[in-house]
């Protein structure tokens, strides 16, 4: 079903100078996402899921960011190329879809003109092309009176429009990767709904790889074809959805998927993890990075410098702790005193 | 009899407009419910953004002034009462923010925070304030020490149960809570849902607990209202909302839900569409001209639907 | 927008009329008259002489009649009569006024032309030594008075380097409506208009440095990275505009203190303006004259900001004008 | 997901000790530490030697002596008056700075007061006082301080600084009203509203404190404008009587075109003083935005 | 110290002598056709009212002298003279002059003078809708038959009467020796502005864009309030003038000395304050001479009753007149005059100023700077310091504090106030400012003309113009005598300086001379300061001159080459 890599990370490093020193947000990651194939992942807020999408972007900023290892895409190391042979790439090649409908589109510009701009710098079309293929564009994402959409400005548009218009922006170009940061948080249920229907309808048509970024296991569960789970900057586990959601077996994996509630269940009490995700700067650069979350799993039992494994074919987990790991019994255990 | 019974409630903002900033028109955020609540129930409030959950219980709680309607709070309708009265009243109906960093004041310290309410009813000696501060902070799981330090030092989590902390203080009869944990992480979520059960518990709480979330809504909600554009188009029990949903939009809300078994991925989206086009099939019938809800009619004891 | 505009005269219309009460007043309450110590200079007066013209002129009056007769004559367009000039005020106004105009629009296009560029440079290389040298001249001109740079500035470009007229706003030689007059004007307005635009320009830039460093780092600017638009693009397209909106809102503000300029660069410039004239009739207490430009000054600005609204309205889709 | 980074934000956004991270903030950079330094020793020379300086004695006209330059007896010699420049120029510091600063802390005062009101209670008050302060607005600055110069009979110090912030005041109010509308829709307002906190000790004390840093950094940069306000009147002849030296007097000396181009002693000393003062008081307003700013902050 | 002053005395004593300055520029040259540029230095623009009978501004009349003149020349003492566009008789009784207006004096129209435009000017100077100031001429109401005219009961003069088309006839109710350089004698073209209403006049374009006269020069063009473009009026009656033409422009006084150095201007009148900045710039000459004007301290005596249209002298503080004297020795105006003013003032002896060579009496020696004496004065006359405070007491012991009003404006205001008041302080007087501070103009005329009682002592000056007599500013019936001091022997010695008999010359000079003695005894107030008015010429001008008793007019002034000299 999926085909040939398109997108290679290798060790990538997204580090962020703060006072003077860098900082890694990203540590380590390898990833390949294949055409048609969607890579979701999830992770707890802070953990580097954005710096990691922004990284493949080249958006960040030069000053303040070290990027360490490699991106490949289509044979090209991204981190080495410029901004300009860059920008060839991006909008083109791969586009982006981001969190904050209203705020990823320029308040100042009509929906028309936003969508076509990718198109004046990647294709040879005249205007009144570019013009028919943006409504195309509006109709194929679902906006139901595009002629008149066209001379709209974002303002104008409900939330679900305008992310369906930042949809519209991404795949104006035909990408064949589409990186998604948490494409429907900002949205309703219903509009998520309609979004991650339209997004799965695109992606099959046009057989893209997509990055689905979310910290929604639902949405990942509808959507992914593997999930990479990140924590405090690396990937803790790799599966294909299906072995992750069935068979989670790095602790955090699992204690996630405890501890949210479901409409389709009804539990008395839910799992709680331990503790807070350290701050970057407070982050422990070596050892299990979880382990202080589970503090009930006896130290002895991670290893000292935790390595991403393959444990079972396309399955890779990090550190050995999960083997020994159990559920305590009490379950808010965690409300103890203190601060991380 | 009810707790609280909420009764015709109408909420209204102007809309200015024209040559002299007059009102010209109203956004009806609140447009005529009516629901009750039970002593020591939860009652969930759903609906999509913008429907009017909020504003009912920001009017609920005073912060709004009702258009029209009643707000009767064993007996005693809320409306009605002039500021001075209502003040005694205040006691009695706390409320949980959304946002556990903007809720909090950051530049007081925990101490001063969560005292804040025992200052402006209670007259009481430091020393027994504290104590009473360092009670409420030990109840919600915090390090008494913790009241010298600053809302910035706590995690999200760590905020809201100062935040329920301070809403305790009064010994509150009613707890709004609005959206109170869509602000935080999966994991710290869940911290703060099961401490709200087991207060509610403790304290003999009423809740009325408004979300989007309906995996939130199922886990944490006896009864729950459904909204859609300021009324209500059906009210039941969690059990009849979730598995015998009535009303053509509760069924497309409930489908909108994501499962979270990659292997019904499938059948979901079968689901969803069957729904949607249900929906558009249906809709004259569950919707007036104007696309207005209609009222609610009682189907069983406990569940009413919005049809004609 | 018809309808917004005509609002907005509506509340302009209270607006002026209490500033006519309140300068009104204000000018009554100037010790002395436009006869006061006539004889220094006139040696030939006296007394019954003066009581008649104060009596002509109506001096003598309750406050309250004077007011109704003025504002009976504003009403009907009429500014009143200068005493000093011993003309209408609004035959001294249209003579005078155009100078000013003219000056004003030129420090504002100088300022702009001058403000637009550095303030991009600066906004968009932050830090780098382009920016440090202009946030330096920003500083340096913050705490300059006009006067002081004025006056430099006539010495040095004006005699030193005899680059630009010294003073007046057209030289007496050029036939009105040839090519010559008008370039003749413009020479002797860039003098001026130069010296008001590098002092007035500090706190546009300043202005548009930190806007373009907000918008710098807005989400629609990833957005369009992201589409792989070029540099230079992103700033044209969607930094600047973006960034240029509060300037806009500012406008009107900015006649205001461009009207208060002109008192500086009109008298050294000896550039015959409004500016200058109020000066001058205060100290005369040529009060048609003082209440007249109080009167016109404050109609400009609510004009001012009646404009930013417009051109805010024009620019800014999300204000929208009924 | 928002929960942990924002506390990371939020941590750096709103600490409870503005004025540590302030301190801090000024200490970390070199160029406001060093501005602040130069500043106290400005004033602290300029304070303590006007104690000294006997003002009637300075102001003393000494024909004798016009315009002698710079020698052991004055150090920055004399002007027309045969007045001592030196002297003049520390008690001009000492009144500018004072008027300056008395200034930006009485608009500073109105504005806060006049904003915070506006701002938490909005509706008819804030639009009766939008109204007003528009029409504030609107008045030709310069003009009317012209006029009620005029009018005044005893002008002094303490009415210069009456009547220029009978006028400045409106810019602040706007700026706090801002503040206060938008500090007024977080939660924790209506939290102690629903907790019986009346509305004067919510806007003393739950807003007001979340704006001192705003407050402080505007009053700051404001101070800056504020000390050489007074040289522009005093060019068009509504100064300050010469009795009473300003640093604006002394630069104002300069639009005789003999003194600009050859007694120099005369007006650039002022002028200087102006602007170092003005530059030290930006640098470190500027380094007080950036900590009150937390995505600007050197770290 | 004060040995330290006078090194330093030595140092900065650059002291000019305007009695020394050149009246008449030197150039050798030989005159080329050229255009003039004259400065007009003014930080205001000029107004633009260009007619003698309305303007009021002293800008206007710097315009005004280029292309209209008054029918009479005048001499040295300022009395005209039979060499102007006309001749004048005066009756026996001296109260009917006759004047007669030369053939070829022509308005730039190319229309001649005529009797009637004189008569003109008067009619429109005395018509109630006339909007200028001239009226206030005394000369002027005592035209026989102005009164009726002016209140609307007559709609002629009766004492003007026009004999034939140049010549008229004035007769006034007095003889007035005044008439001699006071008349009125600046004619308005009658033919060019009779249609507009006299309300109108001086807002009309003929007198603002357009004006006429019959002077040297024509207008050409007005760029209002900033400058003027003369050329050659050919037809001039005193034969053609050497200029082909004039640019007037002006020019601030902050940059006077720039343009003067660049020949962006050829003349221009100049502050006496940068002249020591200037002196010695090689392309330019300065002219000067004395000023019309003197500065005074007045002493507050009494107020002004306006019902009785007289002063009334019932102020007490001031009435010993021995504490005004000693207040006069104590002040040292050669100081201000050679510090301050390098010279360029002098110190004041009489109230009549040395540009009057035949009246002012040069015996009197006015009062010298003699602190010792002053405090004598003040000794004898009970001013005593009892409380040891170091400031004198009044005669009945009490604090006795004098407010000085001084006006503000000028570099120089506050220093000279300020030396003022130390030079009292030396003799134990204290004095205190008015307000604490200097008065602007409007507020200190204010004060002074409604007697404020905040006010004891001020400093002020008057223009005098160039009628000698001094009863419009002395006299017991006069508003603006604003000491208000009445004394039977001034009312009688100004009233026979101008009667009937002061025509005789040395019988005026004599009375002037008693009277300049009684006032310099009595002291109501103490002159201070006589001025004087410099030229800045470049060299190549020719022929201009600021001499009273010169015969060079506009006409003559010629420039000896095309283009200004420039300073390196
Ligand atoms: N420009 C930056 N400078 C410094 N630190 C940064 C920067 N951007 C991100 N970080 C830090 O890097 C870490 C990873 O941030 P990132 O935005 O990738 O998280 P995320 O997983 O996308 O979280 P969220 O779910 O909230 O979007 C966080 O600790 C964050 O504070
Ligand atoms: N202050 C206000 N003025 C005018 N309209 C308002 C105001 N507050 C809310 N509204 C409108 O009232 C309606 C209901 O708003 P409300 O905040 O109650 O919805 P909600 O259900 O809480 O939505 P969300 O899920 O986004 O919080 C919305 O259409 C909103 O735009
Ligand atoms: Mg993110
Ligand atoms: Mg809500
Ligand atoms: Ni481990």
């Amino acid at each position: 079903m999926t085909g040939k890599p398109i997108l290679e990370i290798d060790h990538l490093r997204v580090s962020f100078r703060i006072q003077d020193q860098y900082y890694a947000a990203v540590d380590d990651v390898s990833l390949t996402v294949n055409e048609n194939e969607v890579v979701a992942i999830v992770g707890e807020s802070g953990c580097g899921k954005s710096a990691l999408a922004l990284a493949v972007m080249g958006l960040h900023p030069p000053q303040k960011t070290k990027l360490e290892g490699s991106i490949t895409f289509k044979g090209m190391n991204l981190l080495s190329l410029s901004t300009s042979q860059l920008n060839k790439i991006r909008g083109k090649d791969i586009g982006m879809i981001f969190q904050d409908p209203l705020t990823a589109l320029n308040p100042l510009m009509t929906i028309g003109r936003q969508i076509e701009e990718s198109m004046d710098y990647h294709t040879k079309l005249s205007s009144a092309e570019k013009r028919q293929r943006t409504l195309e564009l509006l109709k194929r994402v679902g906006i139901p009176n595009p002629e008149k959409t066209y001379h709209r400005y974002p303002h104008e548009l409900s939330g679900g429009m305008r992310q369906r218009v930042v949809i519209a922006i991404a795949i104006a170009c035909e990408p064949s990767l589409i990186i998604a940061d948490e494409p429907t948080t900002a949205l309703d249920v219903t509009i998520q709904a309609q979004i991650m229907g339209l997004l799965k309808e695109l992606q099959q048509q046009m057989k893209t790889g997509i990055i689905l970024i979310t910290h929604d296991l639902g949405v990942v569960a509808e959507m992914a074809d593997r999930v990479a789970v990140m924590y405090a900057g690396e990937i803790v586990e790799l599966a294909d959805v299906e072995t992750l959601f069935h068979h989670p077996l790095h602790p955090y994996t699992r204690s996630l998927l405890q501890s949210i509630p479901s409409a389709q269940t009804r539990k008395e009490k839910l799992h709680v993890i331990q503790g807070i995700v350290p701050s970057l700067q407070k982050m422990p650069r070596t050892g299990c990075r979880f382990q202080s979350r589970i503090s009930w799993i006896d130290e002895s039992k991670h290893e000292p410098n935790p390595i991403l494994r393959e444990v079972e074919p396309g399955h890779w987990v990090r550190c050995t702790c999960y083997q020994h790991f159990y559920f305590p019994h009490d379950h808010i255990g965690d409300v103890g005193y203190g601060i991380s | 009899m009810a707790f609280l019974k909420v009764n015709h409630l109408k909420v209204y903002y102007p809309v200015r407009g024209g040559f002299f900033r007059r009102i010209v028109d109203y956004v009806k955020a609140v447009d005529d419910i009516s629901f009750e609540l039970r002593q020591g129930e939860t009652y969930g409030l759903v609906g999509e953004s913008g429907c009017g959950k909020t504003t009912t219980g920001r009017t609920i709680i005073g912060l709004i002034k009702a258009t029209a309607g009643e707000i009767l709070l064993e007996g005693t309708d809320l409306t009605k009462l002039s500021r001075r009265q209502f003040y005694s009243y205040r006691k009695d109906i706390q409320m949980i923010f959304q946002d556990p960093y903007s809720s909090l004041n950051p530049r007081k310290r925990v101490l001063d925070i969560i005292a804040e309410p025992i200052r402006n009813f209670e007259k009481l000696s430091p020393q027994e304030e504290k104590r009473k501060v360092q009670y409420f902070i030990e109840r919600v799981g915090l390090n008494p020490e913790s009241i010298y330090k600053y809302p910035h030092e706590f995690s999200g989590g760590q905020r809201q149960r100062i935040g329920i902390a301070r809403a305790l203080t009064l010994n509150p009869k009613l707890i709004i809570a609005d959206e109170p944990v869509s602000a935080l992480d999966v994991s710290v979520q869940a911290q703060v849902l099961n401490f709200m059960k087991e207060i509610q518990k403790e304290f003999q709480l009423t809740y009325l607990f408004i979300s989007h979330d309906l995996g939130i809504i199922r886990h944490m909600c006896d009864r729950i209202g459904i909204m859609y554009r300021g009324r209500f188009v059906e009210e039941g029990t969690s059990e009849e909302i979730f598995h015998h949903p009535q009303h053509i939009y509760t069924k497309r809300l409930l489908s909108a839900i994501p499962n979270a078994d990659p292997r019904q991925r499938r059948q979901q989206f079968q689901l969803r569409e069957e729904v949607e086009r249900e929906y558009k099939q249906l809709y004259h019938r569950y919707f007036d001209d104007e696309g207005k809800v209609h009222p609610l009619k009682k189907i069983s004891e406990t569940h009413s639907v919005a049809i004609p | 927008m018809l309808k917004f505009i005509l609002r907005r005269i509506m509340i302009m219309i209270p607006q002026l009329f209490l500033l006519s009460v309140l300068v009104f007043l204000l000018a009554k309450a100037m010790p002395g008259d436009a006869l006061t110590g006539q004889l220094a200079s006139n040696p030939k007066m006296d007394a019954q002489t003066l009581a008649e013209m104060k009596e002509k002129l109506g001096l003598n009056d309750p406050v309250h009649v004077q007011y109704m007769r003025w504002m009976k004559n504003l009403l009907h367009g009429d500014l009143g009569m200068s005493y000093i000039h011993q003309q209408p005020v609004n035959d001294l106004l249209a003579g005078r006024m155009w100078n000013t105009i003219l000056l004003s629009a030129a420090i504002l296009i100088l300022t702009y032309m001058i403000a637009i560029p550095l303030g991009i440079i600066s906004g968009r290389w932050t830090d780098s030594w382009a920016d440090k040298l202009i946030v330096g001249y920003s500083y340096v001109s913050f705490a300059t008075p006009l006067f002081i740079f004025a006056l430099i500035m006539l010495f040095i470009f004006g005699f030193k380097l005899g680059w630009f007229p010294t003073g007046g706003s057209v030289d007496i030689q050029v036939e009105k409506g040839t090519f010559a007059y008008y370039v003749s004007k413009l020479n002797h307005l860039l003098l001026p208009a130069l010296s008001g635009a590098l002092i007035n320009t500090v706190g546009t830039i300043q202005y548009l440095r930190s806007e373009i460093i907000d918008t710098k780092v807005k989400d629609f600017v990833k957005t369009a990275r992201a589409k792989g638009v070029p540099e230079s693009s992103i700033y044209w397209r969607h930094i600047l505009r973006n960034s240029f909106l509060p300037i806009a809102a500012f406008l009107g503000y900015e006649i205001t203190g461009l009207i208060g300029g002109s008192i500086f660069l009109e008298s050294i410039f000896s550039y015959p303006g409004i500016g200058q004239l109020f000066l001058q009739s205060i100290m005369q207490r040529d009060y048609s004259v003082v209440t007249a430009l109080v009167m016109i000054s404050g109609l400009a600005t609510l004009i001012g900001t009646l404009l930013s609204d417009i051109i805010l309205s024009a620019v800014d889709p999300r204000i929208r004008i009924e | 997901m928002k929960a942990e980074l924002g506390d990371i934000h939020a941590k750096n956004e709103k600490s409870p000790s503005s004025l540590s991270i302030m301190w801090r903030e000024l200490v970390k950079d070199k160029l406001a530490l060093g501005s602040l330094i130069l500043l106290s020793l400005i004033l602290i020379v300029v304070y303590g030697a006007s104690l000294l300086l006997d003002q009637d004695e300075i102001v003393k006209v000494d024909l004798l002596d016009i315009y002698s330059p710079p020698s052991a007896e004055h150090w920055l010699g004399t002007d027309y008056g045969g007045r001592d420049i030196f002297g003049q120029l520390i008690i001009g510091a000492r009144n500018s700075f004072t008027i300056g600063l008395a200034i930006t802390l009485i608009t500073g005062l109105i504005g806060l007061a006049v904003g915070l009101i506006a701002g938490y209670f909005g509706g008819v008050i804030d639009n009766i006082i939008m109204r007003i302060i528009d029409f504030i607005l609107v008045l030709p600055f310069l003009m009317l301080v012209i006029v009620v110069v005029a009018i005044v009979p005893k002008y002094n110090i303490f009415t210069f600084i009456l009547i220029m912030s009978a006028f400045l005041w409106t810019g602040k109010a706007r700026l706090i009203r801002a503040k206060t509308l938008a500090e007024r829709e977080l939660d924790y307002v209506s939290a102690s509203k629903t907790l019986g906190t009346p509305d004067w000790k919510i806007i003393l004390f739950q807003i007001l404190p979340n704006l001192s840093s705003i407050i402080i950094v505007n009053l700051t940069l404001n101070l800056a404008g504020n000390i050489g306000i007074e040289s522009g009147l005093s060019y068009l002849g509504f100064g300050l009587p010469e009795s009473t030296p300003s640093l604006g007097t002394l630069v104002s000396y300069a639009m005789n075109p003999d003194v600009l181009q050859s007694k120099w002693w005369v007006w650039l000393p002022a002028s200087l003083l102006i602007l170092v003062m003005m530059l030290c008081i930006n640098f470190i307003g500027q380094a007080l935005k950036r900590a009150a700013d937390a995505r600007q902050r050197l770290g | 110290a004060s040995n330290n002053k006078d090194n330093k005395n030595k140092q900065t004593a650059q002291k000019e002598d305007i009695g020394k300055f050149p009246m008449t520029v030197k150039n050798d040259g030989k005159i080329v056709d050229g255009v003039l540029k004259y400065g007009l230095v003014s930080d205001t623009p000029f107004e633009g009212t260009l007619s003698y009978a309305f303007y009021e501004g002293q800008p206007d009349a710097e315009i005004l002298q280029f292309f209209d003149e008054s029918l009479f020349r005048t001499n040295g003492d300022y009395e005209i003279t039979n060499d102007g566009a006309a001749t004048y008789k005066l009756s026996a009784d001296k109260k009917t002059m006759t004047i007669k207006i030369k053939d070829n004096v022509k308005w730039h129209d190319g229309e001649p003078v005529k009797a009637e435009d004189l008569e003109y000017a008067y009619l429109v100077i005395g018509n109630k809708d006339y909007t200028g100031v001239r009226y206030g001429d005394a000369l002027i109401q005592d035209i026989v038959g102005m009164d009726e005219y002016h209140s609307g009961k007559a709609d002629k003069i009766s004492g003007i009467k026009v004999i034939d088309d140049k010549t008229l006839t004035i007769t006034w109710k007095h003889a007035n020796p005044s008439v001699l350089t006071g008349i009125w004698a600046y004619p308005l073209p009658k033919h060019y502005l009779k249609d507009v209403p006299i309300k109108d006049l001086a807002k009309s374009d003929k007198i603002r864009k357009h004006p006429i006269g019959f002077g040297p020069f024509k207008v050409k063009k007005i760029v209002p309030g900033e400058s003027v473009e003369f050329v050659r009026n050919d037809d001039y009656w005193a034969g053609k003038p050497n200029l082909k033409g004039v640019i007037l422009k002006v020019v601030s006084p902050q940059v006077v000395l720039q343009a003067l150095k660049k020949g962006e201007i050829d003349i221009a009148e100049f502050p006496t304050d940068q002249y020591l900045n200037a002196k010695g710039t090689k392309n330019l000459q300065f002219i000067g001479k004395v000023d019309l004007a003197y500065n005074y301290i007045g002493f507050k005596l009494g107020h002004w009753d306006a019902k009785k249209q007289e002063n009334v002298m019932d102020n007490p503080k001031f009435q010993n007149k021995k504490l005004r004297q000693a207040m006069a020795y104590a002040i040292n105006n050669k100081e201000v005059a050679d510090r301050l003013y390098h010279g360029l003032r002098f110190p004041a002896t009489t109230l009549i100023p040395p540009s009057f060579p035949s009246y002012h009496d040069k015996n009197e020696k006015g009062y010298t700077y003699d602190p010792e004496k002053a405090k004598k004065l003040l000794d004898e006359a009970g001013y005593k310091d009892v409380d040891g405070d170091g400031f004198r007491e009044d005669p009945n012991g009490k604090k006795f504090t004098i407010n000085f009003l001084s006006m503000s404006g000028g570099d120089i205001a506050e220093p000279l106030a300020k030396f003022y008041m130390q030079c009292w302080k030396n003799v134990g007087l204290n004095v205190q400012l008015v307000d604490g501070r200097l008065a602007e103009f409007n507020s200190f005329y204010d004060m002074v003309e409604k007697d404020d009682p905040k006010v004891d002592v001020f400093a002020a000056a008057w223009y005098t113009g160039t009628d000698v007599d001094p009863y419009g500013l002395y006299g017991r019936n006069v508003m603006f005598n604003y000491s208000r001091w009445v004394n039977e022997k001034n009312d009688e010695l100004l009233e026979k300086g101008h009667s009937e008999q002061a025509f005789d010359k040395e019988y005026r000079k004599k009375i002037y001379n008693e009277w300049q003695e009684l006032m310099n005894e009595e002291v109501p107030v103490i002159p201070t300061l006589y001025r004087s008015i410099i030229y800045a010429v470049n060299n190549r001008v020719k022929n201009f001159t600021v001499d009273p008793s010169s015969k060079l007019t506009w006409k003559d002034v010629g420039v000896t080459s095309e283009q200004p000299e420039v300073a390196q």
